[in-house]
């Protein structure tokens, strides 16, 4: 750590681990909910869990994001952060909206919070992914602008990388392309439509520039390989991600109601979307093995390598499995989608925020890298959490071929219920396996509380 | 040929490269909303329906259905469900939640209105009637 | 640049499976929607293309002799067959569009728009890049021993040469 | 220099035999062969000639190559059997 505002991502990433413990939590509730229906009910809903559950992953990994933006972009601008104060400030009026939100969901009947706070005014509730509050989508708004102009400040007068200028024009994207939220149309189609402005521009686009920029300054950092040469692929990787991306909205355009030729263009361009996953591992590798130091800090790089490996799977391998028009036909909005939905989040988003934090904690701890204790029961915690998702992934995939199989494709196919009665093994197999990775994650945090000597590179 | 590939190249690529596709796909999105017409049943788009779409968002019933297959996979798909289970079906359902049968999945009971209900169901007629390139494969959805 | 090239030729070589594929299901249509289309069109500007690709290629061998002025010329001819080419598929696409047809009448004429209309913005982006090259050029920016650019350049335009030259056959020609 | 112009020339006349056969009527598996046999011929020398691609070492001459062999094959495939 050079510059002491750099600091301020501290806070950021704390709040984010407590969250992510709280989306396991929820996460957990809901898998019960699954197979003994009435778990918590009338208390907690599933809708209600599930809204948790979701709303908190995003909060989490925006968290992750700002901390990750406040971290490296001093860093890389070779200048103390604009405004530090701003940044904290930020902090609590994010961690206030997004608690108050999450309380709200819990506490108070829907209707009841969509009335409270003005969405008689302005229509913006209800839709998956977007069931904030009108005042805490503005307060997205507002904190997402305060960041970026905070950061912007500090690039403008600083130096320009290529990672800090992907980082901001990520973060850009995301902020920009959040205020399709506040759209929301009566026709169906069109909600649905713009919708996905959202959802996937974020995901498949401007967020794998975040990433992007996460691991490669992760991989300067850990590798010592030349700045030249992590940022060439840094381009590539997301020029591609851009070029393949951007049009492979198309893929959720297929039975929406528009037009049938985005079943072509969705194809296509989908088909090609792990192209720039593939390049992420086969990046991270090579730069890993062209190192020229050996950093302390093996947990981070377990990460980086991870993080490369997982979301070309979850991502990369997962999407393509049901992107093509002629077999999303049969697995759209299945178990499929689900099983695909966990390893990509994970893989890609999860892993590449916990490399970030895994590298840069220890240095706003002071030190370079954490005690070998500590350091084990990290890379065991990621071993937990990494296989117990795989786990997951592939039993909602089981569940998602034989719902299919049964609801869609078969002689005499059965109503929705008695299909999800009859893949019932596979949920709860999925549920033991929650279990490990909820685990793994108490495991990830207690390594933040283990004590001894710093390690040092051998 | 024999040019190195620079920084500077790559980063070029990518710039244009998104702005090349960005633009493609603000073209192929003028070209979808112009057809839109043809296929998103906006004419029968009634007030009652609008207040039907409203309740659906308020109640937040994606949280466990898909609509056209999005959403939670937590309870049936409902884009269809006005020709699987016809208006009077799907008025009672609703007012006879939840079931309480021990260890089944509930849906909670939104105490909605007859004119509620009305609209619910008149939501669901709209969605049923819009091309979705005859997804789903079938009834059940 | 040669990684994008490639990743380009992916995009299109998928299209025109696609296309070739797609027909299989439906050879009648394919062949009827395809007697509509202006086959002369196609061929001029097929003949465009490709001396847009032979004025570049000859704009390449004076820079390596260092001759700027002449590689300028030579650019701005290839930029004039892009821009007849351009002006020549508005008049198609004009005509099909006062006729009613767009992406989606049919499954051919899908492709032949969108892959025409893909293929059409690479052509508008080949001279941006052409333009820009050209721009350096004119103000002496190349040497007969540093002309990388023009050459990248060059590739990028030979790329959506290339591809046309399978687009025309595929979708004017073959039935 | 001669070789571009020679080369040009060439890439026009294949052209103009392309078109020919369809003006002419020719149609179905009698046209497919030749039209495609052109089109692989102006490929190779638009990739060999104009990307001056042969004489370069590694593989993306082949590559490139590849990729129209690959698709005009396929190409050739999904006509003649559709």
């Amino acid at each position: 750590m050079k510059y002491q505002s750099q600091l301020v991502a501290k806070p950021y990433f704390i709040a984010a681990i407590g969250l992510f413990l709280g989306q396991i939590l929820f996460g957990l509730i809901m898998g019960l909910q699954y197979v003994i229906g009435d778990f918590l009910f009338p208390e907690i809903p599933f809708n209600v869990a599930r809204m948790v559950h979701t709303n908190l992953l995003i909060v989490w990994l925006l968290f992750g994001f700002m901390g990750a933006a406040y971290y490296l972009i001093p860093e890389e601008a070779e200048r103390e952060l604009f405004s530090p104060k701003l940044a904290l400030v930020m902090f609590w009026v994010f961690l206030a909206a997004g608690v108050a939100t999450i309380l709200g969901y819990l506490l108070v009947p829907y209707a009841t919070l969509a009335e409270w706070t003005g969405n008689d005014l302005l229509a913006t509730m209800g839709r998956e992914f977007l069931e904030q509050p009108l005042p805490t989508k503005v307060g997205i708004v507002v904190v997402a602008l305060a960041m970026l102009f905070n950061l912007s400040m500090t690039v403008l007068r600083g130096r320009k990388t290529a990672i800090n200028l992907v980082m901001l024009v990520g973060l850009w994207g995301l902020a920009i392309f959040f205020l399709f939220s506040f759209y929301n149309p009566g026709n169906l189609v069109k909600d649905k439509y713009f919708w996905w402005w959202i959802v996937h521009l974020w995901v498949e686009g401007v967020w794998e520039l975040i990433m992007g920029a996460m691991l490669a300054f992760v991989l300067i950092k850990v590798t010592g390989v030349d700045r030249e040469v992590i940022e060439k692929w840094l381009y590539v990787i997301i020029a591609m991600a851009l070029i393949t991306g951007l049009i492979g909205t198309g893929h959720h355009y297929y039975w929406i109601g528009a037009p049938e030729y985005w079943q072509w263009w969705g194809s296509v361009f989908s088909a090609l979307e792990p192209i720039p996953f593939f390049m992420m591992t086969v990046f991270a590798f090579n730069m890993v093995n062209r190192r020229r130091r050996e950093h302390p800090n093996k947990a981070a790089v377990l990460w980086a390598l991870g993080t490369g490996v997982m979301a070309f799977l979850g991502a990369g391998v997962w999407g393509f499995l049901h992107t093509l028009a002629p077999v999303n036909y049969y697995t759209h909005g299945s178990q499929i989608t689900a099983a695909h939905g966990h390893l990509a989040f994970y893989g890609a988003y999860v892993m590449v925020v916990i490399t970030m934090i895994s590298y840069t904690m220890p240095l706003m701890r002071g030190r370079a890298a954490n005690s070998p204790l500590a350091q084990v029961v990290e890379m065991w915690s990621f071993w937990l959490m990494t296989v117990s998702m795989v786990f997951i992934t592939l039993f909602l995939t089981a569940a998602g071929i034989l719902q299919i199989w049964l609801q869609r494709i078969s002689d005499q196919p059965i109503s929705f219920m008695a299909a999800q009665d009859q893949v019932a093994l596979f949920y709860w197999m999925r549920e033991y396996t929650g279990l490990i990775f909820l685990t793994g994650l108490l495991l990830y945090i207690s390594s933040f509380f283990i004590k001894g000597k710093a390690a040092t590179a051998d | 040929m024999s040019s190195a590939f620079t920084k500077s190249a790559a980063r070029n690529i990518f710039y244009g490269g998104a702005v090349f596709f960005f633009l493609l796909l603000i073209a192929l999105t003028f070209d979808t909303m112009s057809q839109l017409p043809k296929r998103d049943n906006r004419e029968n788009l009634s007030e009652s329906v609008l207040r039907g779409k409203h309740i659906w968002e308020t109640r937040n019933c994606i949280g466990c259905h898909t609509l056209f297959g999005e959403g939670a996979y937590f309870a049936p798909e409902l884009g269809n469900v006005y020709t699987r289970r016809g208006p009077d079906f799907i008025k009672a359902w609703i007012k006879g939640q939840p079931t309480g049968a021990p260890g089944r999945r509930q849906m909670p009971n939104f105490n909605l209105t007859e004119e509620q209900l009305d609209d619910m169901v008149n939501f669901f007629k709209y969605t049923s009637e819009i091309n979705t390139s005859n997804w789903p494969p079938n009834i059940e959805g | 640049m040669w990684c994008f090239i490639l990743a380009e030729l992916l995009v299109f070589g998928v299209f025109f499976l696609a296309y070739a594929f797609a027909r299989t299901h439906d050879v009648e249509l394919f062949n009827a929607s395809q007697l509509e289309l202006d086959r002369t069109s196609g061929f001029i500007n097929t003949m465009l293309l490709i001396s847009g690709s032979y004025f570049v290629v000859l704009a390449v061998h004076r820079i390596r002799h260092g001759h700027s002025r002449a590689c300028t010329r030579w650019l701005i001819a290839a930029m004039a067959c892009g821009a007849a080419f351009l002006v020549l598929k508005l008049v198609e696409f004009s005509g099909k569009i006062e006729a009613g047809i767009s992406m989606s009448t049919n499954t051919f004429y899908m492709f032949y728009l969108g892959l025409g209309f893909f293929h059409f913005m690479h052509v508008v982006l080949g001279m941006v890049i052409l333009g820009a090259v050209t721009l350096k050029a004119w103000r002496g920016g190349y040497h007969a021993t540093d002309y990388a650019g023009v050459e990248t350049g060059a590739a990028y335009w030979h790329m959506i040469d290339l591809v046309w030259i399978v687009l025309f056959p595929l979708i004017y020609l073959l039935n | 220099m001669k070789a571009a112009t020679f080369n040009w020339l060439i890439l026009m006349a294949l052209t103009a035999l392309s078109f020919g056969v369809a003006e002419a009527g020719v149609a179905g598996g009698a046209a497919l062969v030749p039209v495609l046999l052109a089109t692989l011929f102006k490929g190779r020398i638009v990739i060999d000639r104009f990307m001056a691609l042969q004489g370069v070492g590694g593989a993306w001459r082949w590559v490139v190559l590849g990729w129209l062999l690959l698709v005009l094959g396929l190409i050739g495939y999904a006509f003649q059997y559709a």
